[in-house]
C-alpha cells in the first residue's frame, strides 16, 4: 500500500534493543487501551476514546523525533506516542478517571486530551484540527529563534476537512517550516467515510497544493511508518520544508465509548483489517528478524500486564482533585491588574 | 397523548416535518446511517434517502455556508452542529452571513434555516463538550434563539422555526434528552416564538430559567414550597431570542423579586440582558435586587464528576439562592 | 500565459454583434469605474473599490452564462458582469452614494455589494471568501432539484487562503456539483503579493486537490476568458462537475479609495501592466478581424459618456433613504412570533 | 509632553514595545510594507524587518492560530485584524483555543499574546466595517479585553498589555484614530488593566462608556452643565474586562443614577452585565432605574450618511438621555 518508498530505510539500522522498544510500547499501548474500554464499561471511566490499531505510526512516530526536543501536537488517539514521549500509563488512567493526578488538566478535561511540557506534547482540545496552524506556529518560532526542532502534528482524514486544515499547510508552505503533518487515515470519521469527506483518494495527494512532499505509508507496518517519519523529520531539521505523512489504518473498534460502529459498517470489513493488526505484522516482522522469539514475546506481556494492573490499582483508589481546584486559574497570576472587590469574573 | 422523550420529540419532528415539507434537508456530521451522536436522526436515512440526510464533511463552516446556499435556492436546511461546542468555526457565516442576509440586502434575499445544536453540561464532557453557548446569538439581530426543554415545548417550536422567515438557533439541552419525558398531544399545535411559559405558579418569588437549570428550578420550587411555604412562579423561557418580557413582567408585578437562573457562565451571560432589562423598566415593583445565579466564569464545565457537580447551577443551589432572596 | 488552452473556441462563433457587445461593456465598465473613483475624489462618494484592468474576465463571465438563469456570487469588483446582467450605471451609482434607489441594500453597505434577484446576483458581504460555501450550497440544490442551473463564483486570489475556499471547493469535489469558482489573481491583496499568499505558482494548480479542472487564463484577453468560461460552465451544466477557474490580471488603481499604493509596488511594475490594458488588447484584437472601426470606437465611447454622465446627474440629485428605513428588516414578516410590548430586539 | 492622536499612541507604543522586547512580534494582513491599512504599524518593517513584522495571508484563523503557536513558543505576538468586524473567522481560535489553553492544562500551557482590532462606526465603513464586537469576548473567560480612548490610556494599557500572561484583546476606536489628540507624557508610565478612569466629576448622575461614545459622552456632560446646570460623572471603563466595579459603585453611591452608552446594539451589549450588576449589588442606593443608551438592534451601522447618523448614540441622543435620567 505505500506508495513512496523511502530511498534510504533508516529501520534497517535500529539496533534488536530498539526494535524491542518499538515492541514493548506498541503492547503496552495495547494492553493499557483495552483496559481502558473495560474501565468505561465496567462504569468507572465517564469516556474513552482509543488509539487501538493505529499503533503503528504512533510508534513510529514517537521514535522518529527527538524526545524533550521536538515538538509534539498529539491526534487524540496518540497514546502510544505520548508513552513513548514520557507519559506514565499511570497517568493515563488518572486523565481516564478524572483524577487528581491527571496531569494533562487536573480532572478539567475529558481523557486523551493530553498535554505534558516535560515532553513538548502541547495540550490538545477537543474541537478538531485547531492544533495544525498552531503546530505550524511553533514551527515557526523555531524558524526565527534559529533552533533546529520540528513539530510534529496529528490528525484523522476527517479532519482534513476543516478549514484549519487549509489555513495552517498554507503558512508551513509559504515558509516551508519545519513541521510534520501526520494524518491517521482510519477511513472514517465516527461514521463518515473517506468517500464522503474528500474528493481526492488520498490525503497526501493535497500535499502539492501547499508546496510540500506528501507520502502515504501504510500504517499498520511499523517499520514502513518509522522510514517515512524518520525521513520526514530530517528533512524538516535541515530546513528542507515540511512534509504531510498520511498513515493508512484502521479503528478496528468503536469511534469513541459513546459510538456504536455497527450502523455505519460490516463486521466483515472489520475483521478483515484486524488481520492486518499491527502488533501482529510487527511480531511477524521481528519474528523473520529472529528478534522476537515467542518466550520474549510471552514475557512483554507479562511485564505490560503487571505494569497495567498496578497503575489500575493505584488510579482506582486515587482521590479526586479538590473542589476548590476547578475555581483556579483561569487566568495567570499578573499584578498589574486591579482586582475589585465585586468582580466575579476574574479568577486567578 | 403519547408519552415521548425529549429525544423522541426531536426526533419525530423531525420526521414530520420532512414528511410533509419537501423543501426540509437535514445535514450535518453524522445525521445519516448513523442517526448522529445522540440518535436524533435515527431512521430519517432509510425513510428519506441521502438526497435529504446529508452526511457532511468534518467541517462546520460549510455545513452552514452550503445550508445558506441551499435557503437562497429555496430549500429550508436543517443543520446539526454535533456538539454547540463546535459551532464555532461556522461563527463568522452565522453572524455575518446568515443574520444579515435580509437587512443587508434590503429583504432581497433571506436565508431561513434552522441551525440544531446539543448543548449544556452534566454529561462527563468536560471543557469541549459541555458548553452553553446562547449568549453569543442572542445579541445578534437576525436571528431566533429557541431553546424549549420539554417534549411539549419541543414539538411545538419545531414546528414554527420550521416555517420561520429567519435563521433559528435551536439548542437542545443533551443532559435533557433522555432525561425528561413529558405528554405530546396527538392533534396538531404549534408554540409561537417569543412565548415564555410559566412552568409553576407562584405568588412569592419569579424564577426564570430554560434547559437544566429550568428543570432544577421547578424541582427547588417544589421542595421550596412543602419545606417553607415559599411559592416560587417559574417562568421556561423557551425562546430566549426574542425575549418574552410581557410574562416576565407581569410576574415581576406580582412577586416584586426575580431570580435568573441559568448554566452558561455568569459575565455576559443572557441573564445579563434579562436582569438588565427588569431593572430598568420595572425599577418601581422591585422589592429585591434582581439576582443572577449561574455557572461559574471559568471555560466550560469541568470533566471530573465534584467538579462538574461544583459547576452546576442545580437544585440545592438554586433553593439556596430562592431562600436568600425570599428572605430579602 | 494561458497554459491551458482550450480544444473548443466558442470564441470563434460570436457575432459580430456580440463582440460589439462585450467591447461594449467593457468600455462602459470602466468609464462607469474611473467616473466613480472621480465622484470619491471630490468627496462625493465616501468609497470606491474598482474593477479597472479586470473587465476582460468579467465581461467574458457575463457573457457566458444564461442571464437570469445560471446564478452569479460576484466578487466585489465584477461591476462589468454585474452590469452585463443587468444593473444599471444608475443603480450602480445610487449605491456609491448610497442614495434611495441603492437597489443592492438601500444605503446599508459600501459601494460594489451587488444584489440583484432578477439577475440572480446575490447579496455580496464584505468578509471575503464567504460566499464560496454559500455558491456550493446553490449548486447542490440545482443538483437535488434536477436544473440545469450553473453557478459562477468570484474572487480574488487572497481570498483563497480562507478555510472557506477549502471548505467550499471540498464540497463541490466531492457531490461533482455544477459551479464554476472563478480567481482573479490581480497578484496583489491590498499590498501583499501572490509570494506571501500561497506557496504555488498558480491559484488553479489547487484544482486537483479538491478533485477538479484547473485552468488558468489570460484574465486581460477577454476572448480567451470567453472560451474558458464558456466550456466550464458548459461542462458544469451537463453534470461534467466544477472547475477553478484562474484568470491572471492586474489592478493598476489602488486597491480601493482608501488605498495607497505607492508603499508596496513599484510603478514600472503598474505602467508595465497598463499596456496589457484588456480594452487596448480587445480593441487591437477587434480590428484585427476588421469589426471596430475608429469611428464606430468613438460611437460607443460617445454613447458610453453620454450614459454615464446622465447617470450621475440623476444620482447626484437622488435622496437618501429616508431614516426610517434602516429601521426594518432585520427579520421578515411572520405572524408566528409574539411581538412583545417592551421587547426592543425584533425590527421587522 | 507629547501631544499624540490615538493612532500615533498606537503606533509609537508598538515600536517601544518591540525596542524593547525581542519577544514581540507583529503579524496581520497588510502590516508589513504598507504599513497596515490604518498606518498603525507604518514604519516597524523598515525598522524591524519581515522576521518581526509578518505580512500574513489573507486568513484570520491562521493569524489567530498561528500566533498561539507563537505564543507557546515564547514569542509574544501582536495580531492585528484589519477590521473588528473580520475577527470571526478566528472566533473558534480565540474563544476556544487561545481563552482556554491555560485552564485546560492547568496552567501548564499559555498563550500570551495581543489581539488588536479596530473597531467601531461613524467612518462610512457599511455593515462590515463599522462593527462593534466587544460583547462577544467580554463572555470569555480567559480574556483580557480593553477598549482605551484616548492617547495617555492607549500608551498606558498596550505598556501592560505587553506584559500580561494570557491573550489580550484590544480594541481601538478607528472613529478616533486621527480625531482624538492627547498629551502623552515622556516619562514611562503604565496604567494596570482593570482600572477605570474618571473623565469627568460630577455628582448628579454617572455616566458609564468607553470609545467613540465616551468622547460624545463628556461633551454631552459639559453641554448639559452649562445650559443646566446638571454636573455629571462620566467614567471611562478603559478596560471592559474584568470591570472595575469599584470605580462604578462609588461613583453610583454618590449619585444614585446611571446612564450606560455603548455603540455596540443594545440587547446583550456589554451594557446589559453593567447594569445587572449595578441592579444587584446597588440596589438600596439607586434613586432611578439603570438606563443603557446603545446602538439600535440592527446588523451593524448603515453605509449612506443619514442612516449611519441615525445609528451613532452621539452627543445629542446622549444628552437627551442624560436629561431624562436626570428628570426621574
Ligand atoms: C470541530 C469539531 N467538530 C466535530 C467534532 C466531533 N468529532 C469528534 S471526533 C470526530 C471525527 C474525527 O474524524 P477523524 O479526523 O478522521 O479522526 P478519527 O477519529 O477517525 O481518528 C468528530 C466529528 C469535533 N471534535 N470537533
Ligand atoms: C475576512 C476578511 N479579512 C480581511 C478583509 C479586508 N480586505 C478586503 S479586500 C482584501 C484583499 C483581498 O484580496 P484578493 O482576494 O486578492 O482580492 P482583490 O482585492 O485583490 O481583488 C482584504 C484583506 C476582508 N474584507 N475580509
Ligand atoms: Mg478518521
Ligand atoms: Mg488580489
Amino acid at each position: 500500500m505505500a506508495r513512496v518508498r523511502t530511498a534510504v530505510r533508516p529501520s534497517e539500522h535500529l539496533s534488536v534493543d530498539d526494535l524491542l522498544q518499538m515492541y514493548y510500547y506498541m503492547v503496552l499501548s495495547r494492553k493499557l487501551d483495552e483496559r481502558m474500554w473495560i474501565l468505561n464499561r465496567q462504569g468507572k471511566a465517564p469516556f474513552h476514546i482509543s488509539g487501538i490499531g493505529h499503533e503503528a505510526i504512533q510508534v513510529a512516530q514517537g521514535f522518529a523525533i527527538r524526545k524533550g526536543h521536538d515538538w509534539f501536537f498529539p491526534h487524540y488517539r496518540d497514546i502510544a506516542t505520548c508513552l513513548i514521549l514520557g507519559v506514565t500509563p499511570l497517568q493515563m488512567l488518572l486523565a481516564l478517571l478524572g483524577k487528581e493526578g491527571d496531569i494533562f488538566s487536573r480532572g478539567r478535561q475529558m481523557p486523551e486530551h493530553f498535554s505534558y511540557p516535560e515532553g513538548k506534547i502541547v495540550s490538545l482540545s477537543s474541537p478538531v484540527a485547531t492544533q495544525i496552524p498552531q503546530a505550524v506556529g511553533v514551527a515557526l518560532a523555531a524558524r526565527l529563534r534559529g533552533t533546529d526542532e520540528v513539530v510534529v502534528v496529528g490528525f484523522g482524514e476527517g479532519s482534513t476537512s476543516e478549514g484549519d486544515f487549509h489555513e495552517g499547510l498554507n503558512w508551513a508552505g509559504i515558509y516551508q517550516l519545519p513541521v510534520v503533518f501526520v494524518c491517521q487515515n482510519n477511513q472514517y470519521a465516527i461514521s463518515v467515510p473517506v468517500s464522503k469527506q474528500m474528493p481526492v483518494e488520498n490525503v497526501a495527494d493535497r500535499a502539492e497544493a501547499y508546496g510540500m512532499r506528501g507520502v502515504i505509508v501504510d500504517g499498520n507496518d511499523v517499520l514502513a511508518c518509522y522510514d517515512v517519519m524518520v525521513e520526514a523529520v530530517e528533512r524538516a531539521r535541515r530546513g528542507d520544508g515540511p512534509t504531510l505523512v498520511e498513515a493508512k489504518t484502521y479503528r478496528p473498534v468503536p469511534h469513541s465509548s459513546a459510538d456504536d460502529d455497527r450502523s455505519y459498517r460490516s463486521r466483515e470489513e472489520v475483521e478483515e483489517w484486524k488481520r492486518r493488526d499491527p502488533i501482529l505484522l510487527f511480531e511477524k516482522a521481528l519474528a523473520e528478524r529472529g528478534v522476537l522469539s515467542e518466550e520474549k514475546r510471552q514475557e512483554v506481556y507479562a511485564q505490560v500486564a503487571q505494569t497495567v494492573e498496578e497503575a489500575v490499582a493505584t488510579a482506582l483508589n486515587a482521590p479526586y482533585p479538590p473542589v476548590s481546584s476547578a475555581n483556579t486559574g483561569v487566568y495567570g497570576p499578573f499584578d498589574r491588574v486591579k482586582r475589585s472587590r465585586y468582580s466575579p469574573d476574574l479568577i486567578m | 397523548m403519547a408519552v415521548k422523550t425529549n429525544l423522541e420529540a426531536v426526533r419525530d419532528t423531525l420526521a414530520e416535518l420532512m414528511e410533509r415539507d419537501p423543501s426540509i434537508l437535514i445535514m450535518g456530521e453524522d445525521v445519516g446511517p448513523r442517526g448522529g451522536v445522540f440518535q436524533a436522526t435515527r431512521g430519517l436515512f432509510d425513510r428519506f434517502g441521502p438526497d435529504r440526510v446529508i452526511d457532511t464533511p468534518l467541517a462546520e463552516l460549510s455545513i452552514i455556508g452550503v445550508g445558506i446556499g441551499l435557503a437562497l435556492h429555496g430549500f429550508r436546511p436543517i443543520c446539526e452542529i454535533q456538539f454547540a461546542d463546535f459551532i464555532f468555526p461556522a461563527f463568522n457565516q452565522i453572524l455575518n452571513e446568515a443574520a444579515r442576509y435580509r437587512y443587508r440586502s434590503n429583504g432581497a434575499w433571506s436565508v431561513p434555516m434552522i441551525i440544531r445544536a446539543p448543548y449544556g453540561g452534566g454529561v462527563s464532557g468536560g471543557l469541549y463538550h459541555s458548553q452553553s453557548v446562547e449568549a453569543f446569538f442572542t445579541h445578534i439581530p437576525g436571528l431566533y434563539v429557541l431553546a424549549p426543554s420539554t417534549p411539549y415545548d419541543i414539538v411545538g417550536l419545531l414546528r414554527t422555526a420550521a416555517q420561520a422567515p429567519d435563521p433559528v438557533l435551536f439548542f437542545e439541552h443533551k443532559r435533557l434528552y433522555n432525561l425528561v419525558k413529558g405528554e405530546v398531544p396527538e392533534t396538531y399545535y404549534e408554540i409561537p416564538i417569543g412565548e415564555a411559559d410559566i412552568k409553576r405558579e407562584g405568588s412569592d418569588l419569579t424564577v426564570i430559567s430554560y434547559g437544566l437549570t429550568l428543570h432544577e428550578a421547578i424541582k427547588a420550587a417544589d421542595q421550596l414550597a412543602t419545606e417553607e411555604g415559599i411559592q416560587a412562579e417559574v417562568i421556561d423561557l423557551r425562546t430566549l431570542k426574542p425575549l418574552d418580557m410581557d410574562t416576565i413582567f407581569a410576574s415581576v408585578e406580582k412577586t416584586g423579586k426575580v431570580l435568573i437562573v441559568h448554566e452558561d457562565n455568569l459575565t455576559g451571560g443572557w441573564g445579563a440582558e434579562i436582569a438588565a432589562r427588569i431593572a430598568e423598566q420595572m425599577f418601581e415593583w422591585l422589592d429585591a435586587p434582581v439576582m443572577r445565579l449561574a455557572g461559574p466564569d471559568v471555560p466550560a464545565v469541568p470533566y471530573a464528576p465534584p467538579l462538574e457537580r461544583w459547576f452546576m447551577p442545580l437544585a440545592d443551589k438554586i433553593k439556596a439562592k430562592m431562600r436568600e432572596l425570599a428572605e430579602y
